[in-house]
């Protein structure tokens, strides 16, 4: 196998804070080739956004310690310099955030904010720039691009600035894209929109993306693999087929147990998952997910809270866990048993 | 019987040392509550400058308050014309005869040119009124301001239009211009022509013309405040329960208020420190006998040609004051507000 | 001119041998001109003149203060006038007028004659027409800060002077004022006999203003120069530029000299800051002098003491006198006004004003450069300066009126605030019950100037427009002089006192009427003691070291400005 | 259907926010038609769920049954009193009754309070004074929303967001409540922690017999929560219905579209017929004439933008189920078309 | 745009017409009389009504103010002025000119001190406060915040006499204060101006260091900040043109506040200095009993807070596209 396009090896970003250490990554890897879609799941604080921004060096260095390695086409990150990383910035790689209004610059009209990105990458001049805006807000389904060119970010509807973020990511054809909860905030109606988008530029560009959510649903329609991150760390990871109908760690049992849907049976409780996210500061030993696992005294010595699980990959498929192969087998087929009934 | 909750006025306890003790009791199993105010101690207590600054700022306060006991241990009094009275401290033009001011063993900070007072008492004295007048009135200003912002702020309609447009013109006049135009309008209301003016009036009208002008910033900001916190989701929620405007404004809305009460109060009383002495300079508020911070510097800024120990002593009192207060409100911003960094 | 508006009487001072001037009238001889020379002057250049405020007034009839006398030397002449010497000594002189006028055996009827060759800036002649007409438009609705003794003794109504006459504008001419515009000659009919009416007529309210280029009110922003400088520039409040007048001729004038080509006035600097620029001494300000004010006490020490400083000041006593009014009607008792005089601490006093280079220390109403003061101190109050708490004591018992209340009222100014600390001490020390009271400076004279206030001791001073005692004693002590406004503080009603007055008034011989007026002060001060005599100021002045013949203006307490120059 | 004596009974609701401006003197020029004539019932225990996309006036309808905001017009009756109007004073003897339980999770709990002042406050303005006191019974209420009854004297910001909302659960239950007005009450929450709070609210549903009106945007939990459902679009009800009618046979296009968009975390189950809507929904400023959704419709036609459809049985509805279209969908109706892209074509 | 201001400005005529009311009331409620200052030594009754007639304040307190008003826009007649075009401010009690004509001459100089000061302040508070955002925390930015402190805490009169002694009398450095209009020499016009430039900045700067600084930390840690440097941009133009844009709005509008208050004069620095501007005028005016100046002066001061404030509001919808004006 040749060298992935995007890799993490045993990625750690600690920030100091005033009350101690926070630990929001704790030894994270993936790959990503090219025109896949990797789908990052988690709870609110597991640390997706925390490794994305790492991926393309956003960190305050003045409070942030990065360890391990992240390699893009073979090229080291982390210790790259600040220059290095300008250029691969919204050129090889870029990014989406959630909250459209508060990423926009709300003192620069749109095409001033697409276009800047392209001058500064391409050193195309104002005019070709201006017309490379247009030509991308048409892309993302804009209307009247040539018009909505000159409006300011608070001028848009909400899905409309998400188009335009998506366009202004976009606009160096890149190689890597991270969406980080592009639809959180928006309407089903208009999530489906712009995932419909994505797919679609994908497709064309075969970008490779790394989509996060914490909405099972959404990987499901989107993603090729699936990485489940819980207190900063990996728990499972494999493609969406294998996560989603046979998971193998309890903590993504629980989240697909959790979720209601819109044909299951409704007159059940749902199925939750105890208990709240780990303190980052003070995260609970071993096993971090193990104060909330329905499963963890089924595990001998309480290893669950003294060693921390490996993630065995083989294929890309694996899970943090210390149960073994037979004992899921047993335990999550009764759950699963009473989710589709 | 309803069980010892940590007052509303809780986050007030970050500028008193002697909170330390509170709330322990009646705390159940060892379950330890972190109230924001004690949080915010606790974040201040890490802040190094802010605890030398509160130190220093406390330190000027207790030697105001005790300005009498020291002097009297000290054995001098800010009034006496020690120069003038006992030979050989003056020259024939009344400027302190041994070097530095006539820095001495008597008089540790030498004595004032041409009266001849003790400069170590008198700059007790000052200090005493003038943190007693800044004090008082940013006190004032800050409860005046509080009062009419946050009722103006969630009355809304015509009182919130009224109130604005009062904050308006206050805010439009030219206020120092003011104070020196009307002072003696002030004076003439409460002083018949027959009686001397007492010390205490004109530190009350001081006060109170002062409070006067000062209130309108802050009860901007806090309407401002309170026009925000307004639509916040607890108001709704006490007010489906039935609570009353008074409720709400007292036990929900005003508890929230603290940090930027205290924020405006601190950095008021160093703004009233100067603002007093600046008004002294232009002839409004206390003036000679009566001992003034202010009016020392100003004093010391005439004779500092031929005595700058005279200016030395107060003003850099002033400047240590200031400078100390002014970084204390910020650890104090800091320590309430942590996520808006100065 | 009189004490001054308000609290600015601050004085500074330090021990010279000057003990205020002597003044003699001047023959026909001493009226000619040109003015004496000054060694080592030569003509050209221009003197800077830094004063705090603008004047307040240059129409010369509408002059009284003694600032913008000041300037009117400059600008504006009167029938008579000063001529000073270098050591101060003053002489009246003719200044329009050949001599110092010729009066009736009555003093009722006073002839001057025009000296010739006098003009006008415009080059016009200067009439007795226009010496008249200065005195008519004292009539004049817009004139209303003017002194006025000669519309008193022309008309002799009293304060109804203003009904006898309806101003020139109207055509018609004041008859008691006749003029022979042939001869040259203005005569005076005064309704009451007025021996000094020469001293009278020095003042700059009756200077000569042309009746061809009067402008009525606009007059006062645009003076006709009859002097020797005529306004070349004025920015009100903030500068003035003075150029000679080419019409003016030295050999019509014996008291000034005209050396600089120019002035140039700077307002707007406060004393302090005036003079640190002068002991700074540097680009124009060494051509500069401080037109009026004197070095503040902050500085006194510092300009005193460094030899070459003070090398580059001269200085002077002012013209009056500071004292205390003692209100008569309610300080009825004159124990108790003795007592407040022994009591009085006037060396603390003058500690806090500059200590002895600050003044002299005052025992009488009159000042030392009245024409026949005489040293009188009936209160011992030369020796015992500090204060008599003992007998001061003594004296209260004695009336029965220990611990009596007595307010004190003063200026709030930070001199005064500081005096006060003093003067409480020392009444509370000599068995008083002190109640202090501040009054607002910029109304202090209108307060303490009701006849029904309530003060009991008012700080205050006086000046006199001419340096004969009458101009000290009527005002202050004359009981015509009671009333709102009026300067009989005291309001000494005393019909001894009353008749001493008239009767001095028209001693025909100056030198006669100062003793009889030296005499009278000190039996008011033993008989009545309505007043606490306080000092006699003397005021310091540096100038730039360029500056020659920098010298005391005893009549107006100021920079003599005609006779500065610049040094080579 | 217990319409026969509906707990909360609303007809014609309406409510216009004014938008100030004009010159020189500023006055009133338009509104937005945030509500505009809703009819629902609720009954004693029932939960209805009030679903639509952001905006469309599903919150302020919340408000406007608590109170918190003034009808512009319509009629509101709580047990067959008349509370369209009612002041402060008016509203006291039912303040207790209907209860609000709010979306966000940290600005709905005030931070200087501590749990038991947040739970108690409402019983003390009420002057509920329940036996064995007050603390007692906030300790008890802790404990049904599971919660640790120590946890009295802690104050909010030491909880985390699903123990915030039951904070909320239980300061609404404090005054025993008839009706409990849920606005968005695990929107702000993560997945594994909106269950136990579903699960919570539906205990409480359940067991104390409260009557909810549950406004949600995700359409799975509203389904999971409330027997009867309203969609909303831009201030009107389009359709309403048992629950089971409306998932299964929705009428309107719109209910049929966002039921369409929600994504499903299966992959193996066959792909659902998927419908796109184009566009945002339009401003209740000038919201479009006749039918308001015909601007995003794909079966619009003259006739919905002149004659806006009622809310009625349409043909072929169970009793109770209602539908404001002139052309509702059918069962078997074709799979709508994947609408174009075409941006224009949607402005 | 044009509604905007047409309004604000009616509003700001109401309120300086009320504030000229209230310094009308508040003037005559104290125990003074400013015609007995102008009637010199010899004051009897008969002058004094003579003076009050002919400084135009011989009727009641209403018709006065009326008159004054009157004169604002019709002009007005003096019985011993003539007649003052309007706008008519009346003339001064004290100086019996123009009062309008007299603020015409004092603005230059205040206007010259105000921009002035206000041009180092902003430079230099603007500029530090930015040094001290990207050295957070660095001993660089202790060392700015602190002195700037320091230097604020000082008093204008002490620094002002300290530095004419030390810059202008000892070490020749600088020329003494002196104003000299720009129009008549501006190598004069500046230097005159320098030491008083420099003293009243002082305690201007280091709030705009203070408050750059926060700003600027503040708006660093803004989303849009953290997307410019996504897409790559380079630092500098990440802090220039996206993190100062966002700081900008807040200081522009205490700094149109302040530059307005100092519009109106500044009050102490003018007179420690004895600039001939518009607070040293008023202060004269107060000490003077000078109603028609005073009216003239606080409300040219006032006028510069109200026209300043309306500015900073317009200034902010053009910096900040979310702004409406209404
Ligand atoms: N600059 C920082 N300093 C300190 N802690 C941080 C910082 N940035 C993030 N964290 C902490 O790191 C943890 C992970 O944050 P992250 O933003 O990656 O979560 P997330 O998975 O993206 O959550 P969400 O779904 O809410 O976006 C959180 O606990 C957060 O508080
Ligand atoms: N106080 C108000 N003044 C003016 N307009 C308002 C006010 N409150 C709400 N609106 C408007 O009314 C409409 C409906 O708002 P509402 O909050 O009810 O929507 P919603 O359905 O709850 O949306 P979301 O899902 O975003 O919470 C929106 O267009 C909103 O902008
Ligand atoms: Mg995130
Ligand atoms: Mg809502």
């Amino acid at each position: 196998m040749s060298t992935p396009f995007l890799s993490l090896r045993d990625l750690k970003v600690h920030f100091s804070t005033e009350d101690g250490i926070v630990k929001a990554v704790d030894g994270l890897s993936f790959d990503l080739e090219k025109g896949k879609t990797l789908g990052i799941v988690g709870e609110s604080g597991s640390g997706k956004s925390v490794t994305n921004m790492a991926i393309l060096g956003l960190h305050d260095p003045r409070n942030t310690t990065m360890d391990g390695e992240i390699l893009l086409e073979g090229k080291e990150l982390i210790s790259a310099s600040e220059s290095e990383l300008e250029k691969l910035r919204g050129n090889k790689m870029s990014m989406i955030f959630q909250d459209a209004l508060a990423s926009l610059s709300p003192y620069h009209t749109i095409g001033a904010q697409i276009a800047e990105t392209y001058r500064k990458h391409t050193g195309a001049s104002k005019k070709e720039a201006r017309a490379r805006a247009i030509e991308m807000l048409r892309r993302v389904g804009i209307p009247q691009p040539d018009v909505r060119v000159d409006d300011y970010p608070h001028q848009f509807s909400g899905g409309m600035r998400q188009r335009a973020m998506i366009a202004m990511a976009l606009v160096c054809d890149p190689e890597l894209l991270i969406a980080d909860e592009p639809t959180t905030a928006l309407d089903v109606t208009v999530q489906a929109q712009i995932m419909d988008l994505l797919k679609d530029l994908q497709q064309e560009f075969g970008t490779a993306i790394i989509f996060i959510t914490h909405d099972l649903g959404v990987i499901a329609d989107i993603a090729d693999d699936v990485l489940v991150m819980y207190g900063g760390r990996c728990v499972e990871r494999g493609t969406k087929k294998q996560v989603l109908s046979a998971p193998e760690h309890p903590y993504t049992l629980g989240l697909l147990n959790s979720m209601p849907s819109l044909d299951g049976p409704v007159d059940v409780p749902l199925s939750p998952i105890p208990g709240s996210p780990p303190s980052l500061l003070n995260p609970p030993s071993g096993c971090r997910f193990h104060p909330r696992c329905a499963f963890a005294e089924k595990v001998t010595d309480g290893r669950c809270s003294s060693e921390r699980p490996k993630l065995e990959v083989a294929e890309g498929r694996g899970s943090a866990c210390h149960l073994t192969v037979e004992q899921k087998r047993e335990l999550f087929s009764d759950y699963a048993a009473t989710r589709h009934n | 019987m309803t069980p010892a909750t940590p007052s509303s006025a809780a986050p007030l306890e970050v500028t008193k040392e002697d909170s330390a003790t509170s709330a322990k009791p009646g705390n159940p199993k060892g379950t330890e509550s972190r109230s924001p105010g004690r949080l915010a101690w606790t974040r201040f207590k890490r802040d190094r400058t802010g605890v030398i600054s509160a130190i220093t700022v406390i330190l000027f306060f207790v030697v105001g308050i005790a300005a009498p006991l020291i002097a009297k241990v000290y054995g001098k009094d800010p009034y006496t014309t020690y120069g003038m009275n006992i030979p050989g401290l003056f020259n024939e033009f009344n400027y302190p005869l041994k070097p530095n001011g006539g820095i001495s063993s008597d008089f540790w900070f030498g004595i004032e040119p041409q009266l001849g007072r003790d400069v170590f008492t008198f700059l007790l004295y000052g200090i005493r009124n003038s943190l007693l007048i800044a004090t008082a009135a940013a006190l004032m200003t800050t409860l005046l301001g509080v009062v009419i912002g946050i009722t103006a702020g969630y009355l809304g309609g015509k009182t919130d239009y009224f109130v604005g447009r009062v904050i308006d013109i206050l805010l439009a006049f030219p206020q120092t211009l003011f104070f020196i135009a009307f002072w003696p309008v002030v004076m003439a209301i409460f002083v018949k022509p027959t009686d001397g003016t007492p010390v205490w009036l004109t530190v009350t009208s001081l006060i109170l013309v002062m409070t006067a002008f000062g209130w309108a910033s802050i009860a901007r900001l806090l309407r401002g405040e309170v026009l925000a916190l307004r639509e916040r989701e607890f108001v709704e929620a006490a007010k489906v329960t039935g609570a009353s405007p008074a409720r709400i404004i007292f036990k929900e809305l005003l508890p929230n208020l603290w940090t930027p009460i205290l924020i405006q109060a601190t950095l008021l009383l160093p703004t009233y420190v100067t603002a007093e002495a600046g008004l002294a300079f232009l002839g409004v508020g206390l003036t000679d006998p009566t001992p003034d911070w202010g009016v020392m510097i100003q004093n010391g800024a005439k004779v500092y040609q031929d005595d700058i120990t005279f200016m030395l002593f107060p003003g850099v009192a002033m400047v240590i004051f200031v400078v100390a207060f002014n970084l204390l409100g910020d650890s104090v911003r800091d320590a309430l507000d942590p996520k808006t960094k100065r | 001119s009189s004490g001054g508006g308000g609290g600015n009487g601050t004085p500074s001072a330090g021990a010279t041998s000057y003990t205020g001037a002597k003044v003699t009238i001047g023959t026909k001889a001493d009226s000619t001109g040109p003015a004496p020379e000054i060694p080592g002057a030569k003509k050209g250049g221009t003197i800077y003149g830094l004063a705090p405020d603008d004047f307040s007034h240059l129409d010369p009839q509408r002059i009284y203060y003694a600032y913008n006398s000041t300037i009117a030397l400059l600008l504006h002449r009167c029938l008579t006038g000063y001529k000073i010497d270098s050591s101060g000594h003053q002489k009246l002189v003719g200044d329009l007028a050949t001599d110092t006028g010729t009066a009736s055996k009555d003093n009722k009827t006073w002839t001057f004659t025009l000296k010739e060759g006098l003009k006008w800036e415009d080059g016009s002649e200067l009439t007795v027409e226009d010496v008249r007409h200065g005195i008519e438009r004292l009539w004049a609705p817009f004139v209303t800060e003017s002194a006025t003794y000669a519309q008193l003794a022309l008309t002799g109504k009293g304060a109804k002077w203003r009904d006898a006459y309806e101003g020139p504008y109207k055509g018609k001419h004041l008859d008691a004022i006749v003029t022979d515009k042939a001869k040259r000659t203005i005569t005076f009919h005064l309704a009451e006999p007025k021996p000094d009416f020469n001293f009278t007529l020095a003042m700059h309210s009756y200077a000569a203003t042309p009746v061809k280029l009067d402008t009525k009110e606009k007059y006062d922003k645009a003076p006709v120069s009859a002097g020797p400088y005529k306004i070349k520039a004025h920015s009100i409040d903030k500068s003035m530029v003075l150029t000679r007048n080419k019409n003016w001729d030295p050999a019509t004038d014996s008291i000034r000299n005209a050396y600089p080509d120019g002035f140039e006035f700077l307002f707007g600097v406060e004393t302090l800051d005036s003079t640190d620029r002068l002991i700074a001494d540097q680009g124009n300000d060494q051509y500069a002098v401080s037109i009026y004010k004197g070095v503040p006490a902050e500085r006194i020490q510092k300009v005193l003491t460094d030899p070459q400083l003070k090398k580059r000041t001269f200085n002077g006593l002012l013209t009056g006198t500071y004292f205390y009014w003692i209100n008569t009607k309610r300080v009825t008792d004159l124990k108790v006004r003795q007592a407040l005089i022994h009591a009085w601490p006037l060396q603390q006093i003058r500690q806090i004003y500059g200590g002895p280079s600050a003044g002299d220390l005052a025992s009488s109403i009159l000042s030392p450069d009245i024409i026949g003061y005489e040293k009188s101190d009936v209160y011992g109050k030369l020796t015992k300066p500090a204060g008599d708490p003992e007998k001061a004591k003594a004296l209260l018992k004695e009336a029965g009126k220990e611990g009596v209340k007595v307010v004190y009222a003063f200026p709030q100014d930070p001199t005064y605030l500081k005096t006060k600390v003093v003067i409480e001490n020392a009444l509370k020390a000599a068995g008083f019950t002190p109640v202090m009271k501040p009054v607002d400076s910029t109304s202090y004279y209108d307060q303490i100037q009701q006849i029904n206030n309530s003060y009991d001791v008012m700080w205050g001073g006086w000046s006199p427009d001419w340096p004969t005692a009458y101009t000290m004693i009527e005002p202050l002590f004359d009981g015509a002089a009671i009333g709102n406004g009026q300067n009989n503080v005291s309001q000494t009603d005393i019909s001894w006192i009353n008749d001493a007055i008239k009767k001095t008034a028209v001693i025909a011989d100056q030198t006669e009427a100062g003793k009889a007026w030296a005499a009278l002060d000190k039996k008011i001060m033993t008989e009545v003691a309505p007043i606490i005599p306080e000092t006699f100021t003397r005021r310091f002045y540096v100038y730039g070291s360029k500056v020659g013949g920098a010298q005391f203006d005893p009549n107006f307490s100021a920079t003599l400005l005609y006779k500065t120059f610049v040094k080579a | 259907m217990s319409n026969t004596n509906p707990l909360l009974d609303v007809s014609g609701l309406t409510k216009h926010f004014p938008i100030k401006g004009g010159f020189p003197i500023r006055r009133t020029v338009g509104a937005v038609q945030a509500v505009d004539g809703l009819d629902f019932q609720v009954a004693e225990g029932e939960s209805l769920g009030l679903v639509g996309e952001s905006g469309c006036g599903k919150s302020t309808t919340g408000r406007l049954i608590t109170r918190l905001l003034e009808p512009t017009g319509g009629k509101i009756t709580y047990r067959g009193q008349d509370i369209t109007h009612a002041d402060r004073k008016g509203l006291a003897p039912i303040r207790s009754e209907i209860q609000m339980i709010f979306q966000d999770p940290y600005a709905s709990l005030n931070p200087r309070q501590t749990v038991g002042k947040i739970i108690s406050g409402p019983m003390e303005i009420n002057g509920i004074n329940p036996e064995g006191g007050r603390e007692k019974r906030v300790r008890e209420l802790l404990e049904i929303v599971g919660l640790n009854p120590e946890h009295y004297n802690r104050f909010p910001h030491e909880f985390s967001g699903g123990q915030r909302q039951r904070i909320g659960v239980a300061r609404a239950l404090a005054l025993e409540p008839k009706l409990i007005v849920a606005d968005e009450p695990v929107s702000a929450l993560d997945v594994s922690i909106q269950a136990q709070v579903v699960n919570l609210l539906q205990k409480v549903q359940r067991e104390l017999g409260i009557a909810f009106v549950f406004i949600a945007h995700d359409l799975a939990v509203v389904r999971h929560f409330s027997q009867r459902v309203a969609v909303m679009y831009l201030g009107k009800i389009v359709e309403i219905a048992d629950r089971d009618d409306l998932y299964d046979n929705p009428r309107h296009p719109y209910t049929r579209a966002l039921l369409s968009a929600v994504p499903e975390a299966t992959v193996d189950a066959e792909p659902r017929e998927r419908i796109r809507l184009v566009g945002d929904v339009p401003s209740p400023i000038n919201p479009p004439s006749g039918c308001r959704f015909r601007t995003r419709c794909w079966k619009a036609t003259e006739k919905c933008a002149t004659e806006a459809p009622p809310l009625v049985q349409a043909e072929g509805n169970k009793p109770g189920h209602l539908t404001a279209c002139h052309y509702p969908e059918t069962a078997d109706t074709v799979p709508a078309p994947r609408l174009s892209k075409d941006p224009e074509a949607a402005a | 745009m044009l509604r905007f201001l047409i309004r604000r400005t009616l509003g700001a005529a109401v309120i300086l017409l009320i504030i000229s009311a209230l310094v009308f009331v508040l003037f005559y409620a104290a125990p003074r009389d400013p015609a007995r200052l102008a009637c010199g030594k010899v004051c009897t009754p008969e002058t004094l009504a003579l003076v009050k007639k002919n400084l135009g304040i011989d009727h009641s307190l209403p018709v006065q103010y009326w008159d004054w008003l009157k004169g604002l826009f019709v002009g007005r007649d003096y019985a011993s002025f003539g007649h003052c075009d309007a706008p008519c401010l009346g003339y001064s009690f004290q100086n019996r000119e123009p009062v309008l004509g007299t603020i015409e001459d004092r603005f230059p100089t205040t206007i010259s001190l105000a921009l002035g000061s206000a041009l180092v302040f902003l430079v230099f508070g603007v500029g530090t406060g930015m040094l001290a955002a990207v050295k957070q925390g660095k001993a660089l930015d202790k060392i700015a915040s602190s002195a700037s402190l320091i230097a604020s805490s000082m008093q204008i009169y002490v620094i002002g006499v300290l530095a004419t002694y030390l810059l202008v009398d000892q070490w020749h450095l600088m020329d003494r204060a002196n104003y000299t209009p720009f129009t008549d020499d501006p190598g004069k016009w500046f230097t005159g101006l320098l030491v008083p430039w420099l003293v009243l900045s002082l305690i201007f700067t280091a709030n705009y260091t203070r408050m750059t600084r926060s700003q600027m930390v503040e708006s660093l840690s803004e989303d849009y900040v953290r997307t410019a440097r996504a897409k790559g941009l380079s630092r500098r133009k990440v802090f220039f043109r996206f993190a100062w844009r966002g700081a900008m709005g807040p200081i522009i509008t205490i700094f149109g506040l302040d530059l307005g208050t100092l519009l109106g004069g500044a009050i102490i620095t003018e007179s420690t200095f004895s600039l001939q501007g518009i607070g040293k005028l008023s202060v004269k005016a107060v000490n003077t009993n000078d109603l028609p100046m005073l009216l003239g002066v606080i409300l040219v001061a006032a006028a510069a807070i109200v026209v300043f404030n309306i500015i900073v509001d317009a200034v902010y919808a053009l910096i900040d596209p979310r702004v409406r004006l209404a």
